[in-house]
């Protein structure tokens, strides 16, 4: 076999293994790891899909740093209320769209269902998530993290991070 | 079971009894009963009101559309070619479809799809497909006047950026209609011209009028909303306001103000929210505030009845639109704006504070938790009443947090818009 | 607001009104309201109506049979063991379960899987477990009678192989039904053994009734389906019939023959699509058609009212089954077909365009699009009216496509058959 | 069409006929009629029954809490600090919030998240944030009494550490609700301390009642249930038991006991099912009984009207809580149990026999399906009835499984209460 | 490329795949191959999430042995009535908690879409699954294998494993 | 490792390569792009399961050539009239069922979800890809892909491809 396809499914399979562990760590109620994911410089946002077509600013949820990011975690379990809810993520269509030994950029399709009180599951968004994963010394995290959603209905409020 | 029990299923706006004429008591048919809601549309959103549909910067240009509603009627409000407003509904005047197909775009000429029928910006019919018919087929009868067959118009108007429109044609101008007590309010924030920054939506399980209450409600602030409290961000002691248009009772304005006062003591005399200290925000830059008006005001939350909620939190400016979706469920949109002269730091300042409200607002998400708690918790029984007293004794208190007088006002206003009993008719 | 507005929420039959008697104007609360719903089911789908359940090539052999509705109602169509046709409610005589629980099947005994009670073919009530006790526990009542308990009968007839049952015992034969000026357009297609090939079906969040308007409208042909203008296909002048039947006004029949006159320029001179003339098909094979009858009709649309539309375009052959769900939404069924005796070359014809019609169609898939723009545009406002006027000076002209006459003919044998109020009554 | 067909749509309680006074004849528009739903609401679940909440061992300690529902209405019980018990609406005094947001816990003081109105456990009103105002603010009325204002309050009883609660000031004890017919048999399974396994919820697409005929219905067990049947699993003759409460014939008893006498013989008579003789289970040890009690009973179900169904099925023990969903739909709540001294083996089986009842049970998920097929088939035509005659000659046969006499007390007693119009008035 | 690297990918595809079986199995219904994806001696259960929670230990299915999954099959096609149906299978979030030669245990977030005989496909359950796989002569084979659902509302019943 | 073993998975992740890229070329509406997944000698079809079941012949959309796969996507674009929507497709469970070094047929379920203006998802259909891929010199193509669908109910239309 080529080395060259051996290396390119070695990199996929890095990348897809950061995406499960994102999903993992989400839908197992693992918040306080959520941060981790990412490198000490980074940036996430939920941002609407109109907006994003429109070229406006505007997100649901937008961190510019790792501090924003635990801040997000630290409230959602300490000051806000909502309720308590199962999320189940699932990925599909990954691409990878720029690859060095440092730095990879890529985009997949993704879902969340989401499970209420009353235990019935519904479809609660979907959207593309648009990513740069950079090397640190712990591995590949995210730089940047952007779901841009296509529900623009937002069901209720978003607490937890998608 | 102490409390007589109203005859709960019988939720027609004719049984209806609101039992004292302050507005505190409110019977909860009023958030689920499709009656109630049906006659909402006639008596409100088809009445003598104007509905807030957006903000002229998002149709800055001839042919600008935007597709939305009065009440749950579509309709598609566009600037013309000379610049003007118009408003229609989105209707085609010959069998019914919609005409306008998505939600925003840029033209002059509308064209349903079905038979493209046309119609200018105004919403004037200018083409009917094969009107003079062709060769031996026969086109539109003699009698059919194109003039008479255009969209259905609504009166339009604008006030300070703010556009509004009604199906009345009685109504004052929304001039008057926002009234002298308002205007200053809504002027203080669309003193000079603004930039549209974006637009987020919430769809909520409950009643639209769940969320004017809250809106109208100082008194849940610092109890419902526990961000500041969790993370010991000092709240310098607030001066608040609360306003009614004298008109209506239907819009209203409160504000905080910060001054020297540390109310943080009084949270802790009410037991209500025990502060864990070592609780810190990693990043306290969200919180930063700069200073843009005269009074330092860090919450400005006023609603225009009935679709228009204009907010300013911090730095966060939004134009919120509330869309009642049947008796149960609303629709709220948030738009959100800077002043187009922001320096960029200001202008990522504010796009930093969105996090603060909205749908995932660190200081905003409870409030459709709470409607939908309200609408869960009354749906079963029509025919109780909530029980709205704070400050009740205090009617003329407008510096107070700790009251529902706006809340009261406001259930007035709204049996007497629609014609519901009242605690005379049935004692 | 020009147009005095209707308290459009009162949406019950007996406050309905038909402002004219010709069916050109149509309330829009027949489109949206439970209660219009609630009478169709009596007045038309239990009424002196036929409705359309399937192909007998469906069900050929003795045992086979197909659950499906007419208006609400399941019931199920089967072939008897001696060939004949049955069909029945689908609702045990029991307790009520649905007795047969998928969708085709072959049997010539049905048991309800509750107390299995078991039924034959023809709905009679056959067995009934321990209906005589056993030992020492008693069975069924003395005054129990096994025949008067079947599953409830309805009429069902065949007309060249399309099966249709009626829950009326009053009204006229199904030859009679489809009446003297629509059969020889129904013996147009089913003149010869067919062979089933399939179906697909379609739900749409509209009334059924706009799909009966569509069908009958072809007015909206060239002006909703643009994919013969956009690929630049040369459509010769179309020679047009409409006809409707003379008993009830409810069938109609629309053919368009080609002729030599080419209608593009029609199109230019009305200015509604300009043409891209760069736009091929890269495999135009798509649209060849092999004549198969004398005159060479390219589209043949058929209602018979309430549940049937017979359609041949190109070389598809289609039995459309439209069922109502409720007052929103319809599922529409294309049942695809050939003759028995098609050369392998012409069944892969029909095969390949079924790409024409159906849920997916290049000229067919706008039409569930239209009606449901109509069922958004006018479920907000039912006391609004439709304009539905399009050579309504010409009422004889059968051979125009730029005309609603069929449509305005529908309406008004609707409201007869609903009895509704109409123009008299108003004014 | 030889049964004259009733108007169906009409189906308000008023125009609802139970054409026979025995209960053998029932209108299907009892299981989707909206207004019978809601009367259902007043008469029964806010009338003079016990609804059933859940095991006292769900809730052994101080402050431990269980939301349920009596009818639609949202109720929290809840064990008090001197363990006693209490139970209250679910709904915040104040604006109607829903007070508990979670399904369990524990907790002695509830707070409601939108203004924190603090209860104590008993459901009196314990706290409101600043009542008494803040310095210039004021705060509650001088007229609002706090002991007037607590959450609304639901007698409760337990029998035998079975939760019920009522909103009847009026209804007897509970004791003698569940009444001297049907007291020993609920003792036969709760005569000592049990142990709470867990719970399994099932949700139905049809109406409550349908589930309550099921449970009174011997007669289907072996015609709907083929699990014993086809696995050749030898059943001696069952002595059968069925027993009605004398007082309002709406709780019923129905066990099987295990004899010498073979029934295989009888059902291949009946030809209701032929074995596969080859068929044998992999693992019979899922159908081990061990004998518990004196009677060799390995059925015992009883319904305890409205919420409860009291199950013990080989040494699986289950208290089933049957929530009203509105009218078409139900939810199923399995609560599983043992007995605290149960020695592990014994704890292991009942545990391994869960897979005979429940959503996903052997002998059991039948049953969701046949209530949802009688749903569909009687929903579309409200005004016929069924037709529930089996043994309807011996009323007093209470040994017999081939009959429906538990049903046709249920549906007599049912109209009382309802105080729906019998044969008398028809007639 | 690392060694360790590729044994650990050729690891997680061996998971992988198993999972993937598994989806084809039941989404194709061919369950009469189902419990030949278990070992022997082995355990599945289909277990609400609030009873795992509380520690209570009621499930909704239990197959205590290979002869009980069969059993189930064998019921489903013979004795049991319920409406026919489809499932489809998605999971994601793979996590391999702890591996050797001869065992591997996992868990993964999934969802079941179900369609019903009016052709309408729903959302009818997601959930965790906590497997523990075990090396046989045959392959990787689940040693244990526990569905935990969120979705505690169970839409009319459930009778194909999930 | 075994070299078999590896040979096995390349393969593999070619295959789940392929449906990568199908779904993000429809997903992120790269319509024009579609007709390039395909060999040049294709087939194509959306299939219900009840035709397919009882072996009748009639599909929802039926492409016999690459030409008209084109055609499809120019007709979307330029000629009918729909509402604009966002797809997400999802896929599970892929079985490779036989290959050879030019050709392979496998097969896997698929769930599209879907956006409306309104800004809500739902499941708009599930299903089963039956596929045939053959080597080209650009790589790995279907030489036929079928969309044997479970939702047999179309809501409304379908006017793209899945
Ligand atoms: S409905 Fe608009 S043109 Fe006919
Ligand atoms: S309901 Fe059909 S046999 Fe009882
Ligand atoms: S609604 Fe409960 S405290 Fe206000
Ligand atoms: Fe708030
Ligand atoms: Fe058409
Ligand atoms: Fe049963």
């Amino acid at each position: 076999m080529s080395d060259d396809r051996m290396q390119k499914m070695l990199l996929w399979w890095e990348m897809q293994q950061l995406q499960e562990r994102y999903t993992a760590t989400l839908d197992n109620d693992r918040l306080e790891e959520w941060p981790e994911l990412f490198a000490d410089d980074c940036f996430y946002e939920i941002m609407p899909r109109e907006n994003e077509m429109a070229g406006l600013p505007i997100a649901l949820v937008r961190c510019e740093n790792k501090g924003m990011l635990r801040d997000r975690v630290l409230s959602l379990r300490e000051a806000n209320i909502y309720e308590a809810h199962v999320y189940r993520h699932f990925t599909s269509g990954l691409e990878i769209t720029a690859a060095s030994t440092a730095e990879v950029t890529m985009q997949a399709s993704y879902a969340v269902l989401q499970t209420l009180q009353d235990g019935e599951t519904r479809v609660y968004q979907t959207g593309r998530y648009v990513d740069r994963v950079v090397k640190t010394a712990d591995g590949w995290r995210y730089g940047s993290k952007r779901a841009i959603y296509d529900t623009l209905r937002v069901q209720t409020l978003l607490a937890t991070p998608v | 079971m102490n409390i007589p029990h109203q005859d709960y299923r019988k939720d027609s706006a004719e049984n209806l009894i609101f039992p004292r004429d302050d507005g505190s008591r409110v019977p909860y048919a009023v958030f689920s009963s499709p009656d109630i809601y049906a006659r909402e549309q006639e008596r409100i959103f088809r009445g003598p009101t104007w509905s807030f549909l957006g903000l002229e910067a998002e149709i800055p240009n001839p042919g600008d559309f935007k597709a939305t509603y009065v009440g749950d009627t579509p309709v598609v409000v566009t600037r013309t070619e000379d610049g003007t407003l118009a408003c229609w509904v989105n209707r085609c005047a010959h069998r019914g479809a919609m005409v306008c197909r998505t939600p925003r775009g840029n033209t002059l000429s509308h064209t349903c799809v079905y038979h493209q029928w046309n119609y200018d910006a105004h919403g004037n019919l200018s083409g009917v497909p094969f009107s003079r018919g062709m060769k031996h087929m026969k086109g539109m009868p003699a009698d059919f006047d194109p003039s008479c067959n255009g969209l259905t118009k609504l009166r339009v108007e604008s006030y300070k950026g703010l556009l509004f429109a009604t199906f009345s044609a009685t109504v004052e101008s929304l001039f008057d209609y926002i009234g002298a007590e308002m205007r200053p309010w809504v002027d203080r924030i669309f003193y000079k011209p603004i930039e549209y920054l974006g637009c987020t939506r919430q769809y909520s399980k409950s009643n639209w009028k769940l969320y004017l209450e809250n809106v109208k409600d100082p008194y849940h602030a610092s109890l419902l909303h526990l961000f500041h409290s969790t993370f010991n961000i000092a709240r310098v002691g607030m001066k608040v306001r609360t306003i009614a248009d004298e008109q209506y009772g239907l819009h209203s304005i409160l504000t905080t103000t910060r001054n020297e006062e540390n109310m943080g003591d009084a949270y802790k005399q009410q037991n209500i929210q025990t502060y864990n200290e070592s609780i810190r925000l990693h990043d306290p830059s969200l919180l930063d505030v700069r200073q843009e008006y005269d009074e330092l005001i860090t919450n400005h939350i006023q609603p225009i009845f009935p679709q228009l909620v204009i907010q300013q939190i911090h730095n966060t400016l939004v134009a919120r639109q509330l869309l009642a979706k049947g008796p149960n469920n609303f629709e709220l949109i948030f738009h959100y704006f800077g002043y187009a002269d922001d320096d960029p730091e200001l202008r990522a300042m504010r796009i930093k504070q969105a996090n603060l409200v909205g749908p995932s607002g660190y200081i905003s998400m409870e409030d459709t938790e709470a409607t939908e708690l309200v609408q869960r918790g009354t749906a079963p029984d029509g025919g109780r009443t909530s029980v709205i007293d704070m400050a009740r004794d205090a009617p003329e208190q407008s510096d107070s947090m700790i009251t529902e007088r706006l809340i009261r006002t406001f259930w007035a206003g709204y049996r007497r818009l629609m014609d519901l009993q009242g605690a005379g008719d049935e004692r």
